[in-house]
């Protein structure tokens, strides 16, 4: 399994805020995973078309080629604005 | 002083921030450089009401934790301490507090200036403002992100 | 923002500085900055269980006024106001406070810290210093002017 | 007159905050009432020959050249250590 987290507008554009996939050997980096999810069509594919989503593997911030790995948690989220 | 003898603090809260009372929770130092940010009532053209922040429990305590330890290990400090603020808060209200004690007042203004430019750009919080046209997402913003890289190590 | 947008207020005085009542005196602001300088117990190789604060009446307000404006002119701020305290002071007590509202945090950071600086090496106040061998005036300090001379406009 | 006045260390090396003195055209520069002052003997002279020290006029710091006219007030004191 993998938890997958959308923060933000980006949660909003989706109307999804966490989902549990089922992790396959394919989904093996962060840009594997964004693809999987790009392909569940409109809005995904446009949203997660927007090259300034942040990942996060495990809490920690990542690039397209990060493993995943089964039982990770993967966040997508627009730039950050607090403080 | 190692990073090891300063006091690392980190908080992520709903209720509102008591400046007072964080300052005295604060050791006793030769300089002590406190930062306040609050809720400005306009930004760029619309007037804001309150803002809602977002953030990701759990990846938002350890980015804050990663930072404040950044700065203990990069200047000679007694303790730096963060609080930021989640959830809906009204304009004039404090969203973020910073907090730094250091022998000397140099180490201090630098570690709470760095504190706050890299929670700008690297803690996962997303500000939404209310005013009276409806809500927005805030836009991450240019200055932000260079005066951040204005404390990037060679 | 004009310097005459700026609050501008100082202080001198002999009775212990109150920082949460002092921060509460400040306007709210986007950007709040605050310095606390404390009286350490060590200098140099001695102990300090107190320090004696002489100054030129008259002068040192001035002076202080005099800070404050300048900062007041180069950087937006909202307020900027500095209280120091003067006479016996006891080891672990506030000697001064200084603090600056800005609509933006650079500001903020920047005009605070020039106060200080510029308050080390203009303002008319001396140390003596009271430990277990006696006491001494405190020596200015190479660091200080240094500091005050990243500030000189070109 | 002139008003005189001595702070910190200085203060105590001569033994004295605050002097009046008659106003004398001579006496017409920062430098030149430095030297009378000098002219008192110790420990006027040794403690004045500070290179380090710092002179003001009417609350204003001043340098040897600033002029003195009758009724200021004029301060010798050591480099400031405050805050």
């Amino acid at each position: 399994m993998l938890r997958v987290l959308f923060f933000a507008r980006l949660r909003e554009q989706l109307g999804c805020e966490a989902l549990d996939l089922k992790w396959a050997p394919e989904v093996n980096c962060v840009a594997a995973l964004r693809a999987v999810l790009a392909q569940r069509g409109e809005p995904w594919q446009q949203a997660l078309a927007d090259d300034n989503l942040v990942a996060a593997v495990n809490q920690v911030v990542a690039d397209a080629a990060t493993p995943i790995s089964s039982g990770d948690e993967v966040a997508f989220f627009p730039p950050v604005t607090g403080g | 002083m190692s990073a090891g003898a300063c006091r690392v603090q980190i908080g992520v809260q709903e209720a509102p921030l008591a400046p007072e009372a964080l300052c005295k929770s604060l050791p006793v130092a030769g300089a002590v450089v406190t930062f306040i940010g609050n809720v400005r009532d306009f930004n760029a053209a619309a007037e804001v009401a309150a803002l809602q922040l977002e953030y990701y429990p759990g990846m938002t305590q350890r980015s804050l934790q990663a930072i404040a330890e950044e700065a203990a290990a990069r200047w000679s400090l007694c303790a730096a301490q963060v609080v930021h603020r989640v959830g809906r808060i009204a304009a004039g209200e404090a969203i973020v507090w910073v907090g730094v004690c250091a022998a000397h007042r140099g180490d201090a203004f630098a570690a709470c200036e760095f504190i706050m430019d890299a929670l700008k750009t690297r803690a996962p919080f997303w500000k939404k403002e209310y005013g009276p046209a409806g809500s927005t997402w805030v836009e991450s913003r240019a200055s932000d992100i260079s005066r951040a890289a204005r404390w990037r190590l060679p």
